[in-house]
């Protein structure tokens, strides 16, 4: 079996990026790439709290929390081999929040009044009004800095035949579905040293392989055909820590939950006794120990417990595993068992279509949740969608519920995406309009005192969950295996991706 | 006068799903040198089974289960397969009844006919091969040779072809030419090109000719010596001459009545009643019997030998000739 | 056979220009909007309005079709809506592999697959044949990735004699071939039965015909009868079978290349279409029928230069 | 009874041969029937012989109307019937059946011998399905088949078996014509000598009129009232049958004539061969057709096309030199052998026992 | 005379039935035995499942074959695998089933049509079939998909559009042959319409080639589906397709193989006999080979 080439790392992951330009992409493949290939003003630490310097060495906030400003390292270079200076910030948050760029997620910069340069290695960051969430939105890549000429050079193709950034690996080709090849950026020497042991990287170059079926990714994996992977099939997890030849690392601050949600305004799930009678039902440890077979913890809450923001009071609104309790809900509100044992009220059949981007976890807790389900009498109707068809459908108003799962940063990160009234359809797809909540979340962006930020947000979470406008399934945990010869693997997990900067990942043959 | 070819108690079968079933029973025939040996009867009765039975081209289900064929003194169906197929071609050559698929569609005429020649004379030369296929389609008068030798078959007429299987045949100066039904697909004006031919060439050779066909005519146009088959059986034997003039069996007599002649007016022909009893239905006794206007319960019973009954001429009927018996 | 070739190059015009208009259709009822592909999950509708208004998917429908025709008469395939990179340079660098993918499959399945239809053939009815097409017909009853996978497992994983995963280079390279052996036997291995199971009924067909009894009566040996005077009649029906089944193979390409992460044009359509991504999806499509096309006219030419008749015809 | 039932004036049947890629050009015509005439009369034989591809059978096919024909006039008991359509046509159809050559194709193999003899009745409404039943066995019966074969299907029956079927069906609707296209060249001897005495029976009883097409003369000499002789899709000569064995006026005729073989070894050698094949009707030769064939050809054959001339009473023939051939020396005389007639006598009496 | 004399000629023994000599064969039997087991499991389901297809008991999940009374194990959702096999094999067959009657029957119309008025319509038919052909089936399948969503639906209806084009060339080159025999001629001299010329004439003779075709391509396509469903475009959770099922239990090959090769060697069987089947059915109506 030959061996990949020495001292090049080769990543095996499930799909590929559309393109690789930070304003223009969302996915989850393409920041992978991205944080390696660029870098943020700010980083964000292993505990997924702690907002670290990166190119900005440090930063101040006015008073009114309306003005940042970011001091820059004065040794940063472009792979190109330019330095990079604070125009090039102003540049690159510019290009993201720019209307004609059509970022779908600009919105993640903030209120943005006006970005300039103070002098050549200091930026300002002036908002209409306070932002809470900046310094966090600021860590994730649609923020990355990168090269002006480029950009303009390439045009439309900027991230897709080529790159130019300031990250720790150099595009040097990509092949869409195939594969994207990095190369170490030599002179790169400013790491975040609080999070890395190495400010530099250690690999000479980075393969970044699609292989998208599991089985094939997994026996690549053991035979040395790939080095690190965080696509590992549930399944395989337990086996794999076993393995010798595997390292297996974790991290445990890792946001990335499922949940379902329901369109509260549609016939059945519109009913609240139906979405809490549905909370009920549904024996989650075992539907979650049978789909990710322990490497995914059962939601009990929103969010995650070590997320900043996260309430506790609130998680205690979600309902707990219990049948009886849960046909009792349906009786007492008046749905009653119909001949094929599915309820019915007032001649409306408890039914309901769930549509889901099709995922192999998703068909598995799916229909074990439909199981539950259709022992209390409710029929769940499942149709799954390839994820590129999958969004366009999910953007209609064809089903009852839907199931997801999303990265987040903070509490008020995760709950402003989905629950504002504004965002209706997408991404509130629950068409959720309750005007306290929009005022809870306002408040939670806005307030620059902490506190009230953290009350805002709390009771935002409160209201939601009484209101069982969600399902949650599970939180994930993200594992990165990796072969025998990789040393220095330390799963990260910001917007899920699991390497991040990869500096400390070396390779002993 | 020698036989050159001696057929003995030959007897062909094949296994079905009905089980086995004999196309040829018992057949007894020989072909003097240089003469012809016709061989008519109805379809089915099994004289294309029995000329590929003195080929050993019998295929699959079908086997030769007894008898001899003895060619020049050599029994053919005790020889090796591959003298066998030295004899093929090269001593015995056959053509076939439908030319239009007896020849490969995707070679060349030339191509098939110095295929022939070289299955027998691996040292010739392409040049001389091709010469003297050349000359062989001189020899069928087939026109512009040359030309022809570099055409396919589709390109050529049904008489054209069938002179082709003949120039093919005759490739390597065989001493005995099996023809099975040679011109039955052809006009009369083309068959009485090709007959005219095959009889010119076997006046030139020399060769011994098996003619097998349904037509009296052709037989009696063609054939020095005549067998009459009826079921897998010969049921009448001898000169051409003598079974014509002379003829003995009912069955001959029949084909004899049911075929239209230019030289008489009849009302209604003389038909055979019925028609050929399928090898896996055969009568006992007498396989004509139940076709036969003479039959009585002798015949039903016993199957007769072919019996001398004249020089020469031998007919397997316990009732010939018929005006012995019947007033 | 020049003419002949010709003729069907003629031939296959309209039926080019049949692939792009219905390609062109389907891809309109495909009820996804390529904005919001594009757009992502967390973007919201204002933002989809105006990626729409400026992929241009205003316009009316034969004008789309038209300009799309027009430009393609050009050698201008257009560029994804997805990500604007040519699709002209994604087919080029997917149709290579899909080549090599197919080109190595039949390059081991169709002589294997005559051979054991010839045996069986000729052999009809003894153990061979009864062995042969046992082999064959339970060659097309496995499941694509089902085999693709098992051999993974096996000879992959388990023994790590072959690489599984992408292509390891060009086919003349060590890496290339090793690595494209599994994909090959994957993809070849639904082909082997079809092929055996046509030449085995050909060759009964003409080992049965006149011609043939011809070649015996001449007193040829049955190696050369088989091989001159069978086999070759009988390729015209195999061969004919071979082009009609091109399309079940690129069906199984797909399948293929995913288990394997092959780099081919299959998993490329399969993307396109799932995205609406209508430069792009037409252009696999246009390339995979081409290919099918194509195949079919060498089929005709094969076809011609085997039979004379066809020739003149 | 010599009322015209048919009569045939200027047929022709062209058909295009196209070359070339999608705007197929036209590069020539088969002439496959090119200007034939003749009539049919009430309950008489018209025979038309020829060699192979010399367009019997498309005669025929145009005499039913199974192809519409580029040319000339078909009139059936006097009324135009070229280009009717709808209920003329069915009507026409009613009364002109065909019996084919190939015993084996000529019957459909799903439907059984009572479905496929009824279907023709079916299709022109005629009685209801119980006065159909007897029908067919009437018909069996009359074809000599048996009322227990009405349940089978073709493929339990022999060759002239099923060439009664066949025969069963076209009488099914009491036509008035049966065009016969080659019915017993299929068949064996004896089974062509049972299916000829049934047609001869047949129309004896049912005062039918046949379109009689063969190659072997000496059938149509048995069957035929008068004869039609093509070439190269022309009638070459017409002529009653006596007329024309006896005193065949045109070449081509006699080379037929000459070139079969007859069942006596007596005569052995007098056939005589005609040089040369049918040329392609593609591209017929100019002048006669038959010049390059002819052994009487002249320069005047090369050019100029003879007509069908009178030579005698109902004896037409196409040759520039009909009148002054040298004698044909054709010689049917001979015969059967003293003992064989005798034995064939003996034969016939005991068949009729 | 002779005419009505003919009674005695001999008649040929009634050739044996198709089923008879089918049975013959041994490999023909066992296949047509199969296939009726198959198919008497797959109707009968409901009666033979030892349990509900749809009642899962997570803690069995994955159970191997052989543990807690499960022959065949369980699956990823502990739900019985012979019953998900029972109702798997009903949908994957009625699926095979539908997509051969849809595609094949549009496709046998179009072949009629195209050989019977081959003056004007063979060209454009077989241009049309042309153009089918030439889009790959899965190309197909995914655009359905696409439109209509994933599913059973979506699967019957892209294997009835990639069969419509293979039926109607068979049948076409079958009609072509038929069309050429003097029967059709006969009847079409009896004055009778088109439609009964095709229908009582044409279609009946071209029934051997259709069944033998439509057999094959019955294997061809559950093979084909399974393929679809490896591409998440088959059967939705949770209803049991042996397409989906094997794909579904592909994510667990290396761990719990039973749950992907139990389906896969159940399609196995039932391609392998409906091949064989059509194989031996192809030899039993080969006209040569009839007595
Ligand atoms: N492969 C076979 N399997 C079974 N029976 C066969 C086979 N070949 C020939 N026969 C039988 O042998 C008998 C004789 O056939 P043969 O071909 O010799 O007849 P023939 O006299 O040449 O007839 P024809 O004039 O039609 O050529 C036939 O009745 C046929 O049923
Ligand atoms: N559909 C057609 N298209 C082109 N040419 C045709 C067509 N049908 C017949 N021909 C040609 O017309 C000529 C006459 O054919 P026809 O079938 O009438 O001959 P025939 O005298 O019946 O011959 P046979 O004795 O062989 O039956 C032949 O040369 C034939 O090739
Ligand atoms: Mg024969
Ligand atoms: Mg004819």
């Amino acid at each position: 079996q030959a061996p990949n080439p020495p001292n090049t790392l080769v990543v095996l992951r499930e799909i590929d990026a559309d393109r690789y330009d930070p304003a223009r992409s969302t996915a989850r493949g393409a920041g992978e790439v991205l944080y390696m290939m660029a870098d943020t003003l700010v980083g964000l630490d292993f505990d997924m709290q702690t907002v670290r310097p990166m190119l900005a060495e440090r930063w101040e906030v006015s008073p009114d929390g309306k003005t940042y400003s970011f001091h820059l390292r004065r040794d940063v270079t472009f792979c190109d081999g330019r330095p990079m200076t604070a125009d090039d910030v102003v540049y690159s948050i510019n290009r993201w929040i720019d209307p004609a760029t059509r970022s779908p997620v600009r919105w993640r910069a903030g209120p943005v009044k006006e970005i300039r340069a103070r002098d050549q290695f200091t930026v300002e960051y002036e908002l209409t009004e306070p932002f809470g969430e900046l310094l966090y939105q600021l860590t994730l890549f649609f923020a990355s800095i990168v090269d002006r000429n480029s950009v303009e050079t390439l045009g439309q193709n900027f991230g897709v035949q080529g790159f130019n950034g300031t990250g720790p690996y150099c595009w040097v080709s990509w092949t869409p579905r195939q594969e994207m090849v990095l190369r170490r950026h030599e002179g790169y020497n400013w790491g975040p040293p609080v999070m890395y042991q190495n400010p530099a990287p250690q690999v000479d170059r980075v393969v970044w392989r699609v292989t998208p079926e599991s089985q094939t990714r997994l026996a690549a994996l053991q035979t040395g055909q790939g080095d690190v992977t965080q696509y590992i099939p549930a399944i395989a997890v337990q086996q794999l820590r076993r393995q010798p030849n595997v390292r297996m690392s974790q991290q445990v601050n890792y946001f990335w939950d499922h949940f379902m949600g329901f369109k509260v305004d549609k016939p059945v799930v519109s009913d609240p006794a139906v979405r809490r009678a549905i909370n009920m039902a549904v024996n989650r440890d075992a539907m979650v120990r049978a789909t990710w077979f322990g490497t995914a913890t059962p939601a009990d809450a929103y969010l995650n417990p070590a997320v900043t923001g996260f309430d506790a009071q609130a998680a205690t609104l979600v309902p707990h595993f219990d049948q009886a309790g849960a046909r009792r809900v349906l009786d007492e509100a008046g749905w009653t068992i119909g001949a094929d044992g599915i309820r019915v009220k007032d001649g409306q059949r408890a039914t309901f279509l769930v549509y889901g981007i099709q995922t192999q976890a998703a068909q598995q807790y799916l229909q074990a949740m439909q199981a539950d389900l259709r022992r209390i009498g409710l029929e769940m109707r499942i149709q799954m969608w390839d994820a590129t068809v999958g969004w366009g459908r999910l953007a209609t108003q064809e089903f009852d519920a839907f199931v997801m799962s999303y990265p987040y940063v903070t509490a008020t990160d995760a709950l402003s995406l989905y629950f504002l009234s504004g965002n209706r359809p997408t991404p509130n797809r629950m068409n959720w309009n309750d005007p306290a909540t929009d005022a809870a979340l306002r408040e939670a962006q806005t307030a620059v005192d902490p506190a009230a930020r953290a009350a805002a947000i709390a009771n935002a979470q409160r209201l939601v969950a009484g209101a069982n406008v969600w399902f949650p399934v599970a939180r994930e945990q993200l594992w990165l295996a990796s072969s025998a010869r990789t040393e220095g693997v330390r799963a990260h997990g910001i917007y899920g991706v699991g390497l991040y900067k990869g500096l400390d990942i070396r390779l002993t043959r | 006068m020698t036989d050159l070819l001696t057929i003995a108690g030959l007897r062909t079968v094949f296994r079905t799903h009905g089980g086995e079933i004999a196309a040829v029973d018992g057949v007894d025939l020989s072909v003097p040198r240089g003469r012809t040996l016709g061989i008519v009867g109805e379809s089915g009765c099994g004289k294309s089974v029995l000329s590929l039975s003195v080929m050993r081209l019998v295929a699959h289900p079908g086997r030769v289960a007894t008898g001899s064929v003895t060619l020049d003194g050599r029994d053919l169906l005790k020889l090796s397969n591959a003298d066998m197929r030295d004899v093929r071609g090269s001593q015995v050559a056959m053509i076939f009844q439908e030319p239009m698929t007896s020849l490969n569609p995707v070679h060349t005429v030339g191509f098939q006919i110095t295929e022939a020649m070289r299955a027998h004379d691996t040292h010739a030369s392409k040049a001389e091969l091709k010469n003297r296929a050349i000359e062989a389609l001189k020899r069928v008068r087939i026109p512009a040779p040359e030309r022809r030798f570099d055409e396919y078959p589709h390109q050529l007429s049904g008489g054209m072809r069938q002179r082709v299987m003949i120039a093919m045949a005759l490739a390597c100066s065989p001493k005995l030419l099996i023809a099975d039904e040679p011109t039955t697909a052809l006009d009369v004006t083309v068959q009485a090109q090709i007959l005219d031919l095959l009889r010119d060439l076997q006046q030139e050779t020399g060769m011994s000719i098996i003619l097998i066909t349904h037509d009296l005519g052709v037989v009696a146009e063609m054939a020095d010596d005549v067998a009459v088959m009826y079921a897998g059986r010969v049921v009448e034997r001898g000169a051409a001459g003598a079974v014509f003039a002379d003829p003995m069996h009912p069955y001959t007599l029949g084909l004899l009545g049911s075929v239209p002649r230019l030289d008489e007016e009849r009302e209604t022909l003389l038909a055979i009643e019925g028609s050929v009893p399928p090898p896996f239905a055969l009568p006992k006794g007498c396989r004509f019997h139940p076709r036969c206007p003479f039959a009585v319960d002798a015949c039903k019973s016993e199957q007769p030998p072919l019996r001398m009954l004249a020089d020469g001429h031998q007919a397997a009927c316990i009732r010939a000739p018929v005006e012995a018996f019947v007033a | 056979m020049l003419r002949h070739a010709l003729h069907r190059l003629v031939l296959a015009v309209p039926v080019m220009f049949g692939v792009l208009l219905i390609g062109f259709l389907l891809m309109q009822v495909v009820p996804t909007d390529p904005a919001t592909v594009r757009a992502g999950p967390s973007a919201t509708p204002d933002v989809i309005a105006e990626i729409r208004a400026d992929l241009g998917l205003d316009e009316p429908l034969y004008v789309q079709f038209s300009l799309y025709v027009w430009r393609l008469m050009h050698g201008d395939l257009g560029a994804s809506i997805i990500n604007n990179v040519p699709v002209s340079q994604e087919l080029g660098a997917t149709i290579g592999p899909t080549l090599e993918l197919m080109f190595a499959s039949l390059f081991w399945s169709i002589p294997l697959g005559i051979l054991l239809g010839t045996l069986a053939g000729y052999w009809r009815g003894t153990l061979i044949d009864r062995f042969i097409m046992a082999l064959s017909v339970g060659g097309v009853s496995v499941p694509v990735f089902f085999l693709g996978l098992v051999l993974i497992w096996f000879v992959g994983f388990q023994w790590q004699w072959l690489p599984f995963t992408g292509r390891g280079g060009p086919l003349w390279t060590m890496d290339g071939i090793r690595s494209i052996i599994l994909p090959a036997v994957t993809l070849g291995g639904v082909f082997v039965g079809p092929v055996a199971r046509m030449t085995r009924t050909a060759v009964l067909d003409v080992l049965s015909a006149d011609h043939v009894r011809t070649a015996r009566a001449k007193g040829l040996t049955e190696t050369l009868v088989v091989r001159r005077h069978a086999l070759r009649n009988a390729m015209v029906p195999v061969i004919t079978l071979i082009g009609l089944q091109i399309g079940f193979l690129l069906g199984g390409a797909v399948v293929t290349e995913t288990v394997f992460s092959w780099p081919g044009v299959g998993r490329l359509a399969v993307g396109a279409i799932l995205s609406s991504d209508f430069p792009m999806a037409q252009g696999t499509i246009i390339v995979l029928s081409m290919g099918f096309i194509v195949v079919n006219l060498i089929v005709d030419v094969l076809y011609a230069a085997l039979d004379p008749r066809v020739r003149a015809a | 009874m010599s009322d015209t039932l048919l009569e045939v004036t200027g047929l022709a049947k062209h058909y295009p041969v196209r070359e070339g890629l999608i705007l197929a050009r036209q590069v020539g015509v088969v002439r496959a029937v090119d200007g034939v005439s003749f009539t049919v009369n009430r309950g008489e034989t018209l025979a038309l012989v020829g060699e192979s591809g010399c367009g019997k059978s498309t005669t025929a096919r145009l005499v039913l109307r199974l192809i519409e024909p580029s040319a000339g006039t078909i009139n059936f008991e006097g009324v135009n019937v070229t280009r009717s359509a709808g209920a003329a046509q069915r009507a026409m159809r009613r009364r002109m059946q065909i019996v084919f050559q190939d015993p084996y194709a000529s019957l459909n193999p799903r439907l059984t011998v009572a479905d496929t003899i009824a279907e023709p009745m079916i299709v022109h409404g005629i009685g209801d399905t119980a006065s159909r039943r007897k029908r067919v066995e009437e018909l069996l019966g009359l074809v000599g088949l048996r009322p227990f074969h009405a349940q089978r299907y073709p493929h339990e029956f022999s060759g002239g078996q099923r060439q009664r079927i066949g025969i069963a069906r076209a009488l099914s609707v009491q036509p008035d014509l049966v065009v016969c296209d080659e019915p017993v060249s299929a068949l064996d001897v004896s089974i062509q000598a049972q299916v000829v005495n049934l047609l001869k029976d047949l129309q004896r009883r049912f005062g039918l009129a046949y379109l009689f097409i063969a190659h072997d003369l000496a059938v149509v000499k048995h069957v035929a009232d008068r004869v039609a002789v093509m070439y190269l899709g022309q009638i070459v000569e017409t002529a009653r049958k006596g007329d024309l064995f006896t005193t065949p006026r045109h070449p081509y005729t006699r080379a037929l004539l000459a070139a079969i073989p007859h069942p006596d070894p007596q005569r052995r050698g007098q056939v005589k061969p005609l040089g040369g094949d049918v040329p392609s009707p593609m591209n017929p030769p100019p002048g006669c057709r038959f010049h390059t064939r002819c052994p009487f050809a002249q320069e005047r054959c090369r050019i100029e096309a003879p007509a069908l001339r009178r030579m005698a009473d109902g004896h037409e023939a196409a040759c520039h030199f009909a009148e002054t051939l040298p004698p044909a020396g054709l010689d049917f005389s001979g015969g059967l052998s003293e003992i064989a007639a005798k034995r064939l006598a003996l034969y016939a009496r005991a068949l009729a026992a | 005379m002779s005419a009505a004399t003919d009674a005695s000629e001999p008649i040929a023994p009634p050739r044996p039935g198709i089923l008879s000599r089918l049975m013959r064969e041994p490999g023909a039997a066992i296949s047509l035995i199969l296939v009726v087991l198959l198919v008497g499991a797959a109707v009968f389901a409901p009666l033979l499942a030892p349990t509900d297809p749809y009642d899962n008991d997570l803690a069995l999940s994955m159970a191997p074959p052989g543990s807690d009374g499960l022959l065949l194990g369980a699956d990823a959702q502990g739900r019985d695998m012979i019953t998900r096999l029972l109702y798997g094999l009903r949908v994957s067959l009625m699926m095979g089933f539908a997509a051969v009657a849809i595609g094949g029957g549009i496709g046998a119309l179009l072949g009629f049509l195209a050989a019977f008025y081959r003056r004007w319509l063979d060209g454009p038919i077989m241009r049309l079939v042309d153009i089918m052909l030439s889009f790959p089936a899965i190309l197909v399948g995914l655009a359905i998909a696409a439109i209509f969503g994933p599913g059973i639906f979506s699967v019957v209806l892209a294997l009835s559009v990639a069969t419509v084009p293979l039926m109607a060339r068979i049948v076409r080159g079958s009609a072509m042959v038929v069309m050429r025999l003097d029967f059709i001629e006969a009847a079409r001299a009896t004055g009778m319409s088109d439609a009964r010329l095709i229908w009582r004439h044409l279609a009946p003779n071209c029934l051997s080639a259709i069944f033998v075709f439509a057999t094959l391509r019955f294997g061809q396509v559950i093979l084909l589906g399974s393929a679809l469903s490896f591409l998440g475009l088959g059967a939705q959770p949770p209803v049991p397709e042996l397409g989906a099922m094997a794909s579904e239990g592909r994510n667990f090959l290396f761990f719990a193989p039973h749950i992907a090769v139990v389906p896969c060697v159940v399609i196995f069987i039932v391609v392998l006999a409906f091949n064989v089947l059509g194989d031996a059915l192809r030899d039993a109506l080969d006209p040569r080979l009839r007595v």
